[in-house]
């Protein structure tokens, strides 16, 4: 299939708004759901990385 | 017999208590002792099958206890920490409901006897929520001095809210049933006088996982 | 077994009847939300008539949902679900009691004063009556089904909101059939293929909740 | 079943085993995600015609339908994990449902949004109570339910076995829930306008939805790996391995 032009692409037979708001929220929805994937790995880490020292400094004062 | 095999308890990311094994035959007492938040409530509850153990078994008689939970229930009587009375209805028909769920027949003059027992029969009429703390607490205990009597009781803090007179009749209860070849499970912060021919003793602030691994 | 389930609606009609007031309070519930949609959207007739099976239905979903808080609540401050797990017969037959109980103090008020409402929207006497009928198979289901939601968030912190998110879902299939038969005798094709699926629901429901609600009651335990 | 083959199954089915292979596996889902969703978007704008009746509009569904098909099918699959993990008490399959339920939703939600903006084009209003439509609302209630009620409840556990339940009676509950939805629209608004009903449904157009719905597929696999990933450490933060594991990272 050939458009022709990006004009033609973008319009989409004048149905641009709907197709292309279609598509860009189900980008922008997956896009931030890997985006929070990210911090919240990132987070974790950081998190476990602060308990497990706490745990250790505990440790050590006890011993 | 109740039987514990290695048995463990976590809650949330803590460990209460792990590697807890016992025997308890007839005619035996079992006191569960620990500091406070060691887990004595928890292992109750994993005793009566209302938790289960995070690893280990119990056995009744030989067999897994959550095998047959029903067989097992008829074989226990529980008294935890909360009463089990319902404010609206009176002492007698709070026994009565409890004698009927665990089968046992809900005959009037019987109950009165239990109640009796425990000096709360004057109470009887009375519905449970304008009773006192102590006179709740010996209604719920009603439920031990039913015939038939279950093998195995299970209490939590039996004692709480007693005065002097109900813990001698508790004490009394106990020992004729330990006498009888009953079993007893209970938690307590005093001292019993139980006429026992073995007393077991488990302390939960020896089964913790920081000790067994220290 | 049936003695223990006998005990259980024993205990709790005598309960409910003790406090007389919840019962009537969830009844005065669903009749004030049912007279208040004239208000909001007119008194003409035709329109009236043709929203009554929906606006009754949907009440009744509601006044059925929020009774579900005293259903199991009360017993497990108690003590008294500790005792009922522990009570040496089956806990589906004990949820069977408390269910049979819960549609009786709840269900049942409903489909009696159901008619009455119907008349104040200018409900002729077929729909009328299957409307009762419609309301008679179906609000068992709100129980059963609602007892699983009960169990489930039993104990936890803002349980009211969390059994409406739960629960109302699910009611959804018995809204449809039980508004429809209503709608489907006032345009005259007649009830009887809506009132037999929301039979067919009851049957399931029966079969699957109590067990469901059994299991969620012992996890709630833990 | 052989001794080894039992071991195996096991080997993978506790969460210290299972980390390092899901962190394995991840990448290489997102890759054929990729792959699969590029594909999949070069047919429904470059090959697949202009649809006769719905012009360029139509090419909506791509999108629609599979994330429509993704968001049930999810819902079928978080309900097996948990009747995994409350039958054989296995931890990880609840922490795979756990995962799931966040997936399953937001697309769902896309299923929702897209169907919306299919509508107004089509029906002319941006909503329409329409069978599909109104049985994925039900069905994004029941995510939120389900993510709802595991929040609220503190005892990991408990919060696992509740979750399960909730799961299993939604999974009897949503076919029921379609066909009541899609027998009421019927009755109440005749014949429609159908997404994928039209004669005009070329090959080429449901070749386009099959391979996005396999892109959403394996999308829906690499997303679930890696929060999968972060619910193990953080529920496993007791343990010596995710104690070295961490060490390993910082």
């Amino acid at each position: 299939m050939n458009w022709g032009s990006w004009q033609n692409f973008l319009a989409m037979g004048g149905y641009g708004l709907y197709v292309w708001g279609s598509y860009a929220v189900t980008l922008i929805v997956l896009v931030a759901e890997i985006v929070a994937l990210i911090t919240r790995r990132r987070g974790v880490i950081e998190h476990l990385a602060k308990y497990y020292a706490a745990r250790r400094r505990n440790h050590e004062t006890e011993a | 017999m109740l039987e514990a095999r290695q048995l463990e308890c976590t809650r949330g990311d803590r460990c209460l208590f792990t590697d807890l094994s016992f025997k308890l035959g007839r005619g035996q007492m079992l006191r569960v002792a620990g500091a406070n938040g060691s887990g004595k409530t928890s292992l109750l509850r994993i005793m009566c099958g209302l938790v289960s153990p995070s690893a280990g078994e119990l056995r009744w008689q030989g067999r897994p206890i959550r095998d047959e939970r029903e067989e097992y229930s008829r074989n226990l009587v529980f008294i935890g920490h909360l009463n089990a009375l319902k404010d609206d209805l009176t002492a007698l028909e709070n026994l009565q409901c409890a004698a009927a769920l665990s089968g046992k027949p809900a005959d009037v003059g019987r109950m009165l006897a239990a109640l009796e027992r425990f000096g709360v029969a004057h109470c009887a009429e009375l519905p449970a929520k304008v009773l006192s703390q102590g006179q709740r607490r010996r209604v719920a205990l009603a439920r031990l001095a039913l015939a038939p009597a279950a093998p195995l009781w299970i209490l939590d803090e039996p004692f709480s809210a007693l005065d002097v007179g109900a813990v001698v009749e508790l004490e009394l209860l106990l020992a004729a049933h330990l006498a009888s070849d009953g079993m007893v499970v209970l938690t307590t912060h005093q001292e019993v006088q139980v006429v026992a021919h073995a007393i077991l003793r488990v302390d939960l602030d020896l089964h913790t996982a920081a000790l067994r691994a220290a | 077994m049936i003695r223990a389930l006998g005990w259980v609606l024993r205990r709790d009609l005598l309960l409910a009847f003790r406090r007389r007031g919840d019962v009537v309070n969830a009844l005065v519930f669903f009749v004030i939300v049912v007279s208040l949609f004239p208000l909001g959207v007119g008194p003409e007739a035709s329109q009236l008539r043709n929203m009554a099976p929906g606006v009754l239905w949907v009440a009744a979903l509601l006044a059925c949902m929020l009774s579900l808080a005293r259903l199991y609540a009360p017993d497990h401050q108690d003590g008294t679900l500790e005792q009922m797990l522990l009570a040496g017969e089956p806990l589906v037959v004990l949820v069977m009691g408390k269910v049979i109980s819960h549609w009786l103090m709840s269900g049942l008020p409903l489909v009696l004063i159901a008619p009455l409402l119907g008349l104040q929207f200018d409900l002729p006497g077929d729909a009328l009556a299957v409307l009762c009928v419609s309301l008679l198979i179906g609000t068992p289901v709100l129980s059963l089904i609602g007892a699983v939601g009960a169990a489930l968030t039993l104990g936890v912190r803002g349980s009211g909101v969390l059994v409406a998110l739960l629960v109302l879902p699910l009611y959804v299939p018995v809204l449809i059939f039980g508004a429809g038969s209503v709608g489907a005798v006032a345009s005259g094709t007649g009830a009887e293929a809506h009132l037999m699926l929301l039979g067919g629901f009851l049957a399931l429901s029966l079969v699957l909740a109590p067990w469901a609600s059994a299991a969620a009651l012992r996890i709630a335990m833990e | 079943m052989s001794k080894s083959g039992r071991f195996s199954w096991f080997y993978f089915s506790s969460p210290q085993s299972f980390y390092p292979l899901a962190g394995t596996l991840q990448p290489w889902f997102a890759a054929l995600a990729v792959i699969l969703c590029a594909v999949g978007l070069y047919i429904s704008f470059f090959v697949a015609p202009t649809d006769a009746q719905q012009g360029e509009s139509y090419r909506i569904i791509f999108i629609h339908v599979p994330a429509a098909w993704m968001s049930m099918f999810l819902y079928l699959v978080m309900g097996f994990w948990s009747g995994v993990g409350l039958v054989f008490n296995t931890r990880l399959s609840s922490m795979v449902a756990t995962a799931l339920a966040p997936t399953g939703a937001l697309f769902t939600f896309i299923a929702l949004w897209t169907g919306a903006l299919w509508g107004k084009p089509t029906w002319g209003t941006w909503w329409v109570w329409d069978a599909r439509l109104t049985s994925e609302l039900i069905l994004l209630f029941l995510y939120i339910g389900f993510m709802a009620l595991q929040a609220a409840i503190d005892d990991q556990r408990r919060a696992d076995k509740a979750g399960a339940v909730l799961a299993l009676v939604g999974v009897i509950n949503v076919p029921i829930i379609y066909f009541s939805v899609k027998w009421w629209s019927t009755l109440h608004q005749g014949a429609s306008v159908s997404m994928t009903g039209a004669p005009t449904m070329a090959k080429t157009m449901l070749l386009g939805m099959l391979i996005m719905a396999l892109g959403f597929w394996m999308y829906s696999i690499a997303a679930t790996l890696a929060r999968v990933r972060c619910v193990i450490l953080e529920r496993e933060r007791h343990t010596d391995w995710v104690a070295a594991e961490i060490g390993a990272q910082t």
